[in-house]
């Protein structure tokens, strides 16, 4: 079924709420009335209901199927955790009233960043980013400010070139030139180009580890100590944390400050893409230098302190952090306990390992294993097929399925990494091993099916789309009149 | 361990499979000693436990259902309809991811492209982006993106911009010593930041109402800043405001941000909240955020895809507009659906109700002895000066079962000119009862 | 996607909760501890959430479109009543708490209980029958204690041929048997046969009104005269209620009994088949003929009456009604209030008869109008075409709808019986009529798409189904290892 | 209005092409003086006053979260996990109808198919229906069923049978004057009803834990029945105990009932709850209520249809096995959830944590002095005879802010033996705490 835009479907004499009467008074509005009309359309709540419902149908879930992308740790969203963020007296406080009429909800706060630290093993947590990057970017203030602080100022960040690449977008925010380490053979940072890279003007080095190759960074403590020993800070993007946790501290590794997507580890719901929450656990050296606001134990209970010593190097957002990310990620971690998280790291692990064995003869992994929680391949197995990796994903899609990640990491051509996640069933991962096997034989046996990777997909709501056409006249709104393409509005109904 | 797929069974024949004795085989790159840490930490729990630790967690919070409530500056009590977190919690919103593939991602995509119809209109501007984190990290990424465009690097700050806001932008341009220039507080909503703007300045940052509750008409400021090649942002912390005043596009804006909690969102303590963020078209490349936009598929069907994505980080790396990824999805949508119920009758109703209500509890209060309203021009929330600090009245409301408000002091510590100010707001969830409360618990306090 | 049955899906070593250990007694079972196994399947909540979050992607449903069918009412649920349901002290109150400690809840049923009389007409209400013919039950069970209290046992019941089936159900439960009445040419009761079959032994009539053609009976209060001057009561069924809810009170029909189907008018959600409610209302001959248990105003608030006096006829369920259903059903009543609920039975008439106009010219109506809140059609206009109702219903289906009830009422040929209700917008309706246009045009048309109609559905989880096969040997239950139809598990996974 | 989907232009515009005046020509059938009645009802209402009248309510109950809550007696405090509510809630099971479309309700068919498994499975029977309204209800169709098997018209009822129980058998029986012998009420337990059986007898019906709380094996009697040519019908109030005790099919039973509310349904003031009723195969043409079967599609793919509705009321009018149209199923589907997500481990270890507390709770309120436990072997619930009248003692309890139990008068009114007699129940929802509070409340009370 199609499904006209809200504005297309809507009209003047409906609504969607009933409200009573404003009070008759005098306005003080000082003349700033406004003239004229918005423009939003009128939607009955049957309306909005349907329009909602049948949007929806239109999207792959979880919730429907296993969600492969690699570096997005698409795993399974209790319920139980949504009930948590909604009880009264929980997701209905507002953020500034007294503290003494909050308590709970600062505990809430206060035992997550326990659990955080505990399973880092370091020794504070920056609670307030409110996404993976925004937790980047703490980290690096905190290393500017601790820089700062001892008047030492360094310009250059060093990453690899497998970064995600919000590393290189935080560092350039916070003023500095990113320059990248490159890999060795085996997927991993090259420690002699990262000695001759050092020097007193690098600030910091941006590690993901496991890395964006799926692979542990086994010189891990030795990269820590030569950047130490060069004066520098070494930051840990922890977006592939579910790898470890329960099972590796970073703070055992060296690390001096890592974000922690609660939205994948802690499972926070991806939403379509956000809101997340970004948590950042500092070492001894950085532990001071903490934006506003954070919990802290005072003589009347729990206290949030809004405005920080000389140290604090100042606010990153609106408020106390992502509340509702919190409750959820820290009823995820009530609900697995110590033996469960230890458990998904395993899990996750043993999956995608599985899927790389599986897959080995008739895919081309990247590396040798074992792999971390994510099986990389690249598109060496599709030489000469006439079928690309992008063709590969899509159909993918019409055999029931969401691709994996694809052409990330950069350092593989072609790239398609696999994280299939603790959630799901053998039986599950089976099925998509068999599928995956059957596609890349019939890529692999070429003639007619090539045409049908390259038509794939065909069985979505919507075909291959036409990106270079939004990009080049880019229609961001809809304006009145201005269906861009034709649609027809009463077969859309 | 409920949400875990694999039995051992399952676990011994893949390991065995990958052809390894043990699972701690494929974590053997992990440096020595490093391995299986004890932690101490309780083990796993069943639903009812779990329930039970957050509802004795919920109990010590006092809940704006609870008691008369009266709380704003920046975050807003407003009645969301059911059907929205009905239809949030939809399997296939909440469970999917960033629309990356387009194909099977059409009901976010199109969602988004209406979230920022629906932006643009109430802003009164041409485009809006597909959301960001809150309010005040859309304040900061809009000066960031008033110097990519001026090639300036001054920011004015308005002395009636939230404190949050004001720091949340002053933080971020500390990390690249740019200056800032905040005005000093602007509790009488008089200040002329026209004398503020030089060839240097990128943009003043004003907030409309103000912090204080002062409505102003923004026109003449954003002459002054045209004049001399300055971008002029406007910051609405009540995004429901817009559904009776006049927005800032028509007042000359060249960039909105706002924070769309009041829209849908509850007020969960703070977080997630959503930031809206809208502009000229022809600033549009140089926007931070996500961005929808309409094309065609194959077939030529309309369609939607995420856009212009070589402003983006996981294109444009180091040389991105922003580094955000994961934006305000989800609080998005809320604000979708909700704005699709209220539409244009229901939200200029509620902002009518909203204001109405103001105006009540403002004629209320000002016949109290020593109570005077702050502002002239107001939307549902306005500062009040008191005879004595706010702080310790809050508390004493408090006390009387009452949250009566927030002190101006928390929001601006160690400022003497403010301690006696409160911060008041009214929205269309507070009772004739709720007010009449207010108002003899403040008799009784003051 | 196929998917397999939970038994399939299940294995041993997985659970979907976590329990605690139990305490460590002794245990008092007496021996009749169970031996063996149940057999039921372990699954993770992952896999139970994707299990039923994919059988629901195979259902229809309101708020994915227009569900027209006829005598069902497939109004818009409020999620408004949703909530209100599950709020704590009314969702979670034990049916046997001190009354003292449910005095809210026993409002609920107070307040449901005067709207319903009030739009009715009627002083009384019987609240516990559980669904409509439940309360077809007691409305017969009232009538029979009141004949009984009188001492004039009648044998039989007078229903017309156009009946829903629960009613000459019903009244073979209650020992009566059943004499149809026939109807006149313009689809009402034919008042002539009627007078014909009154007699002494006659306990009651059961009419629909509207009745199942869709048509309003306008000789009402002449039948009631007619039926009470034979000593016996006027029995309504109010299936149909909401084409005059607000407009017309049966109270003043001449009515002495009527269900009313909280699940069609009042919006409560039909849940795949229930559970609904069904409150009858009594009028002053019968309302002291009630079951137990009821509310009453006593000295210390509301009071429950769970054993009735002499005339009360007893105990129809197990507690004291649809608690869940009234919550709603109230909540829908305020939100409409009186000017709201008129304008839901003229919209809901509105529609029907505009549907009948768009649609008259194409299909056959089986009456002239002004129909109620339905609109009959028959198959005349598919004679000679190869294509059935069935078919017809069959290739809505294709275009995106659920089809009208069909071959009901059984007084016409091939009955198609169409309800749009007031929650459909005009759009909504118009491309239901333009779809509607083209089948039958098509139908008319003949030749190939004959074939199509008679193939139809192709684009559902299913085509037609074996209902033959299904009835013959049934397979009502899933055994271990007896997949009676061929699926194939990892395909399904 | 929001839930009406016509503007005042389209209602105009509906009506031209109908060709009437007014919406009133549409009611010309209606008789004179009936159309158009004033109505003392209030105007339509927005969702926060609605709201606010429901929160009003239920602040005037006392909800079991907030108390030690110890009733049962038919209905059962379980926890629910939180997936199972958000299933149901899904629009595509809560909204919609029957599914007597088969090829788009194959969800709705499937776990109808797997309830009908799941429930033939616990009670140990061949087959179940689709779910009836609820315990009492099946057991009156159990009733007539046999009534229909045996072509015998009387009934014989246990003493342990909750009295709702019996007297919704005994009232659907009495309109058709067919005869029905209630033993007398065996608080002890230790009826014998094989002497009522006599060659007109259709069936016994027995419940078992009895309303008492007694657990019996039920072996002989079966036996006895079955000698006489009467059917056995077993009646379960409590389902979550066949977690853990023999299942009536294993001891004989012919018809099984049950109220299935302790799997996956709230409490909800008593209704809705979802009826179970299982039997053998050869009986299943005469079973009332919906059923399940699986078929193939044109296509040779499994599918499911509603079956053998040659015995339902829509097809056979008068001579349906039952009137009963509208069922059970979003409450059938609560239970289907709940119970896939206990599985038999789950289940069984729910079970034994229900009576492992029923038997802490027993032997602290038995070393009370004048409290007696009265069943030899219970499962989560049993009676206690008090020194003193159980209702007063209740009352007492509910001023200590515990609900402490039913009394045995509430359900035998004017049975002087039972006045002394309390009903108390234990679940997993059941803290130390709370028994403790009982006990020490009890202490204190008697």
């Amino acid at each position: 079924m199609e499904e006209a835009l809200i504005f297309e479907i809507g009209e003047d004499g409906r609504t969607g709420v009933d409200l009573p009467d404003a009070p008759n008074v005098k306005d003080r509005l000082g003349g700033l009335k406004r003239q004229g009309k918005i423009g939003l359309p009128g939607l009955s709540e049957p309306q909005v209901i349907r329009h909602f419902v049948r949007l929806s149908q239109k999207n792959y879930s979880i919730d429907a199927g296993l969600y492969p992308l690699g570096s997005c740790t698409m795993k399974h969203n209790p319920r139980l955790n949504e009930k948590m963020a909604r009880l009264p007296g929980l997701g209905d406080v507002h953020p500034l009233q007294p503290v003494s009429t909050v308590q709970g909800a600062l505990e809430v706060i206060d035992q997550l960043a326990g659990w955080l630290k505990t399973l880092t093993g370091m020794p504070a947590v920056a609670m307030s980013p409110a996404a993976g990057a925004h937790g980047e970017l703490c980290g690096l203030m905190a290393i500017r400010a601790a820089l700062k602080a001892r008047g030492d100022v360094r310009k250059r960040i060093l990453a690899p070139e497998s970064a995600h690449g919000t590393n290189p977008a935080t560092a350039a925010l916070c003023g500095y030139t990113v320059d990248p380490i490159p890999a060795t053979a085996d997927g991993r940072v090259d420690l002699d180009a990262l000695q001759a890279k050092l020097g007193p003007d690098v600030a910091a080095i941006m590690l993901t580890n496991p890395n964006t190759c799926g692979l542990f960074e086994r010189d891990i403590k030795k990269v820590a100590d030569m950047v130490h020993a060069a004066g520098a800070f070494f930051y840990c993007d922890g977006a592939n944390f579910n790898a470890i946790v329960g099972k590796v501290r970073p703070g055992d590794l060296g690390i001096d400050a890592m974000h922690i997507n609660l939205h994948k580890t802690f499972s926070t719901p991806h939403g379509g893409g956000g809101p997340g929450s970004g948590p950042v656990v500092l070492s001894d050296s950085l532990k001071d230098f903490v934006p506003v606001p954070y919990v802290v134990h005072g003589k009347n209970g729990l206290e949030l302190v809004e405005n920080g010593d000389a140290k604090s190097f100042g606010r990153m957002k609106s408020f106390h952090g992502q509340m509702g990310m919190f409750i959820r990620a820290l009823a995820y971690m009530m609900s697995h306990g110590a033996d469960g998280l230890k458990r998904v790291a395993e899990d996750s692990v043993l999956s995608a390992n599985y899927v790389l064995a599986s897959l080995k003869d008739v895919m081309s992994p990247s590396f040798e294993g074992p792999c971390m929680h994510e099986a990389l391949f690249d598109d060496r197995f599709l030489k000469d097929t006439g079928v690309t990796t992008l063709d590969f994903a899509k159909a993918m899609i019409d055999e029931g399925y969401h691709p994996m990640t694809v052409y990330f990491p950069l350092v593989v051509h072609g790239a398609m990494l696999i994280e299939p996640t603790e959630s799901e069933s053998k039986d599950s991962v089976d099925a998509f091993v068999t599928t995956l096997r059957g596609l890349a034989e019939k890529a692999k046996a070429g003639g007619e099916n090539v045409a049908m990777f390259q038509a794939a997909p065909q069985l979505t709501p919507r075909r291959r789309l036409d990106e270079t056409r939004a990009a080049r006249a880019p229609v961001l709104r809809w304006k009145p009149g201005s269906n861009g393409a034709p649609i027809d509005k009463a077969a859309a109904e | 361990m409920r949400y875990l797929g694999l039995t051992e069974a399952d676990r011994h024949e893949m390991l065995e499979t990958i052809g390894v004795p043990g699972i701690d085989a494929l974590f053997k790159d992990v440096p020595a000693g490093a391995l299986n840490p004890r932690l101490d930490l309780p083990p796993h729990q069943g639903e009812l436990e779990v329930e039970r630790a957050f509802a004795a967690m919920a109990k010590k919070n006092v809940s704006p259902m609870d008691v008369p409530f009266f709380l704003g500056a920046g975050a807003y009590r407003h009645h969301i309809p059911a059907a929205v977190d009905h239809l949030i919690q939809r399997s296939e919103f909440l469970t999917s991811y960033t629309p990356y593939q387009p194909e099977i991602s059409q009901g976010t995509l199109q969602y988004l492209f209406e979230f920022q119809t629906q932006v643009s209109m109430i802003t009164g501007m041409e485009v809006a982006n597909a959301s960001m984190y809150d309010g005040a990290t859309s304040a900061a990424e809009a000066v960031l993106m008033a110097q990519r465009i001026t090639k300036r690097s001054k920011a004015v700050l308005s002395g009636g911009l939230h404190p949050h806001y004001r720091d949340t932008v002053a933080t971020l341009m500390d990390q690249t010593d740019q200056p800032h220039v905040a005005a000093p507080v602007d509790l009488a909503g008089n200040e002329d930041l026209s004398t503020l703007i030089d060839d240097q300045t990128a943009c003043v940052v004003v907030q409309n109402p103000s912090v204080f509750g002062q409505l102003r008409d923004l026109t003449s400021l954003a002459r002054a800043c045209q004049a001399k090649g300055a971008l002029l942002v406007v910051a609405v912390t009540e995004i429901t405001s817009l559904g009776l005043i006049t927005p800032p596009g028509a007042m000359g804006a060249d960039i909105v941000v706002a924070e769309g909690q009041s829209i849908g969102v509850p007020l969960s303590f703070g977080g997630p909240y959503v930031g809206l963020f809208a502009t000229r078209e022809k600033y549009v490349r140089q926007m931070p955020g996500r961005l929808c936009g309409e094309t065609v598929d194959q077939d030529g069907r309309r369609g939607f895809v995420l856009t212009l994505s070589a402003r983006e980080q996981h294109i444009r790396r180091e040389k991105a507009t922003s580094n955000i990824c994961t934006n305000s999805g989800l609080c998005a949508l809320a604000f979708t659906i909700h704005m699709s119920l209220l539409g244009e009758a229901g939200l200029t109703k509620l902002a009518e109700i909203n204001h109405g209500k103001a105006v009540q509890l403002a004629e209320k209060l000002s016949q109290l002895k020593g109570v005077a309203i702050v502002p002239q021009a107001f939307y549902n929330e306005f500062a009040i000066t008191l005879p004595q600090p706010a702080a310790s009245v809050v508390e004493k409301l408090v006390e009387k079962k009452i949250l009566g408000g927030v002190p101006a002091s928390r929001l601006f510590p160690g400022d003497k000119s403010l301690e006696n100010v409160l911060l008041v707001t009214v929205t269309e969830t507070n009772t004739e009862g709720d007010m009449d409360k207010l108002v003899a618990a403040l008799k009784e306090v003051l």
